[in-house]
């Protein structure tokens, strides 16, 4: 019988070591691990290199990581957001490392280690400094570079479902990166809002397939929806919106 | 100088040159303006990088989703007949050449279509190029938006960009305050000017040769 | 208004040319678009270099295809079966050219074609015939072959329903080569059971997104469905049973 | 020379060395048959490279669906939990190295761990490969299922295949009929004999020289 679900955030992220390379699943905020992200930050682990689009937002989730000083090194596309000044502190003190990779080199990288693609001529960034010392070949009259797959150790993930198999669904734009990196780490460990019978998946819509996936923990709704559904009152940040009392 | 037409009537502007039913990315900034003047009894279909074909408006105060954002982590919405997909299918679909219209701010914009838009290279600027080279190189055409001249007052449009590139031969269209230019084999071509600017004083504001090809199509 | 919506088969593949590289879906039968292939048939186009997993099967679709003399070259992973006769008396009397290339790296040449790569390397095939005279290299320690995209003008490709917008689910292991056939054709016609009216599909579960698709065209149910329920009562080959009256 | 044990109580002993919940692919043919042995108690997920993991056994006739079958092209059915994707995700999976097992048929195994099972050379023959390469170099462990001997009495185990090759060093072990063997740096390892076979008569019956690991584990 295979159950991947652990039963607490703690249990989920348990065993990640120092120096570990970790992907962290999202787009700003859709999609982030928050909670296992927290769990990452009490477990102690550092020294991590973070593969994740953006370095983080505000004080919370991936930003708190950043605050606690357990990244040494960050692989992403879109570090420089307005609510990023955590990371920014940091790379102006000179106290992380960047590799910065066009998004969609990014996405395809991680895909590629996941599929085992040894690497890949890709036309993105062509002639540009982040191609700068890269391989480029002509091929059919077009430029192109090659690029590497990139793999991780552990991925966090959130999704909005999972059944004991480890099958996932996701919600909206919430799926971004979560697909991609699940396949390319060595433990995939996700987060879901819910965790559903073996069965009540339709397996027409199962966007990862549980062989991917090593460690569940559901972690309950995210505060706009009610089992699934969704009942807003929030800000794009997740935020309850002042109600008329509560502004006065 | 004063500036010809605003940035929503270029928005508006842009907008009319989309053909219906076309697969459109517009990109973060001045061009997300486009879509409030995509004809109404048309169907032009958003596609966001982060995972959404068929990108509606912005939702209402209290329907806020933050599950569902766009490229500049907005609330969007999702029309009738969209479709979700992961970071690697979704910029397999721009690279891949299957959007027709790619609309996209600019620093610089070289007479051989290089574009410049994703950092302006001053040390200790915090690099951050998301999507942009993706969006530079994916789709079958690629307009660019932005005005003519800096604050400062020199032209955007320029022999060889000075700041980092962002693509290399990837412009087909350049939509500034003043003018449209095409890239041509022959450097920047004026497609139609606005107001009672004159090519004579395009050529005057931005230092370049220009091809005057206004009375073209 | 987007419709792409055609009112028959001969409307749907109008304008194939002679001389035509046409990507077929399916394994064997099973996302076979038979409907098509016989409206390709009757519409005459010759010449015809085709990609699919398999070269035919029995008498029908494919094979009619081949056995119209429609065909010059195909490129495939497995065209000897039980049932490919039409193919095998062709190939033995040396009137059509075979490209074969393994299931795997057909897929995903099929996915660069679409995604944009230039090449890519592959593990599969190193060191067999079916990589002799590719450049080869090894990465990590590990050898790889490279190899490039096969994109096609145009993609037959069967799917369950689509909306008018071109969006598509598939039914089971009839989804195979679908999707990625459909990403890498210059023109992607799509017979399905049914349309729906838009925002009949949950964009969650969406496959085939309709910027692939080109062309849909409806042909009914397969006979083993009813209004895209199982019902059964077919061999594999999705021809009737016969009922103990047939049999007698 | 008689055969020591029959292919369904090879099947048998083959799915006593899979673990409780592995993601297994079963080759075309013989190997087929390991899943009729998979114990009850157990959840072992079987991979079908057409595009399904969660795969079950055939249906009843009556329920068969020809949108449901399995690489062989033969009737299967869906458990629940499982999954569908479509071929370029399916051979990903593979390819990536998710497969725990993949049990296939041989022509020849050498003994670096070459598989030769795709073509026997022969001219005038079709030539078909199917997912064979995918799958020798797709699995954490490739075990081969195959009778010790040809027809004619020849050793598929051999120092160098003679046949066009599926895949180079991708076999992990090979489940004959005779014995089981490891394929290690110093060559074909014999790990289990069946009946009152020896290690001698296995050196003889191939011609090989082989290293005895049957008191090892």
């Amino acid at each position: 019988m295979i159950d991947k679900t652990v039963a607490t955030v703690a249990d989920a992220v348990a065993g990640i070591p120092d120096g570990a390379t970790v992907m962290i699943g999202g787009f700003g905020r859709a999609g982030q691990p928050v909670e296992l992200i927290d769990a990452l930050i009490a477990g102690g682990a550092g020294d991590l290199t973070i593969v994740s689009n953006n370095a983080g937002n505000g004080d919370t989730g991936l930003a708190a990581l950043l605050a606690a000083r357990r990244v040494r090194r960050i692989i992403c596309s879109f570090p420089r957001q307005h609510d990023s000044w955590v990371f920014d502190g940091l790379y102006r003190a000179g106290e992380i490392e960047l590799e910065l990779v066009p998004q969609g080199n990014l996405a395809e990288r991680i895909r590629a280690a996941g599929a085992g693609i040894g690497a890949f001529f890709s036309p993105t960034g062509v002639g540009t400094e982040l191609a700068a010392g890269k391989e480029e070949r002509v091929i059919e009259g077009r430029r192109y570079v090659l690029e590497y797959p990139i793999r991780a150790d552990v991925a966090l993930v959130s999704a909005l479902r999972a059944d004991r198999w480890g099958n996932l669904v996701y919600r909206e734009t919430a799926r971004n990166f979560g697909p991609v990196m699940a396949s390319a780490a060595t433990t995939t460990i996700v987060q879901v809002d819910e965790v559903v019978p073996l069965g009540a998946l339709d397996p027409e819509t199962v966007v990862t397939p549980g062989l991917y996936v090593d460690r569940v923990v559901a972690v309950g709704s995210r505060p706009w929806l009610d089992g699934g559904e969704f009942v807003g009152g929030v800000d794009v940040e997740g935020r309850p919106l002042e109600t008329p009392e509560a502004a006065r | 100088m004063t500036t010809r037409i605003g940035r929503d009537e270029l928005a508006r502007r842009i907008a009319a040159d989309i053909p219906d039913g076309s697969y459109v990315n517009l990109g973060i900034g001045a061009p997300t303006l486009v879509a409030e003047y995509l004809p109404a009894d048309q169907e032009i279909i958003l596609h966001t990088e982060n995972g959404l074909l068929g990108m509606g408006p912005a939702p209402a105060a209290g329907s806020v989703d933050p599950d569902l954002i766009n490229a500049g982590k907005q609330a969007v919405t999702a029309l009738p007949g969209a479709a979700y997909f992961h970071h690697a299918d979704s910029f397999a679909m721009m690279r891949g050449g299957h959007l027709d219209v790619c609309v996209l701010g600019a620093f610089q914009v070289s007479e051989t279509g290089d574009l410049a838009n994703w950092s302006t290279g001053a040390p200790g600027a915090i690099p951050a190029v998301g999507g942009a080279m993706d969006l530079a190189i994916g789709a079958k055409a690629v307009y660019v938006m932005t005005d003519l001249l800096t604050k400062e007052g020199t032209s955007k449009l320029v022999t060889a960009c000075d700041y980092p590139l962002t693509g290399v031969r990837c412009v087909s269209r350049v939509y500034t305050d003043h003018a449209v230019f095409d890239i041509t084999d022959d450097g920047f071509a004026v497609r139609e000017t606005f107001g009672d600017t004159t090519v004579d004083e395009l050529e005057r504001l931005t230092g370049l040769h220009l091809v005057d090809a206004t009375r073209e199509g």
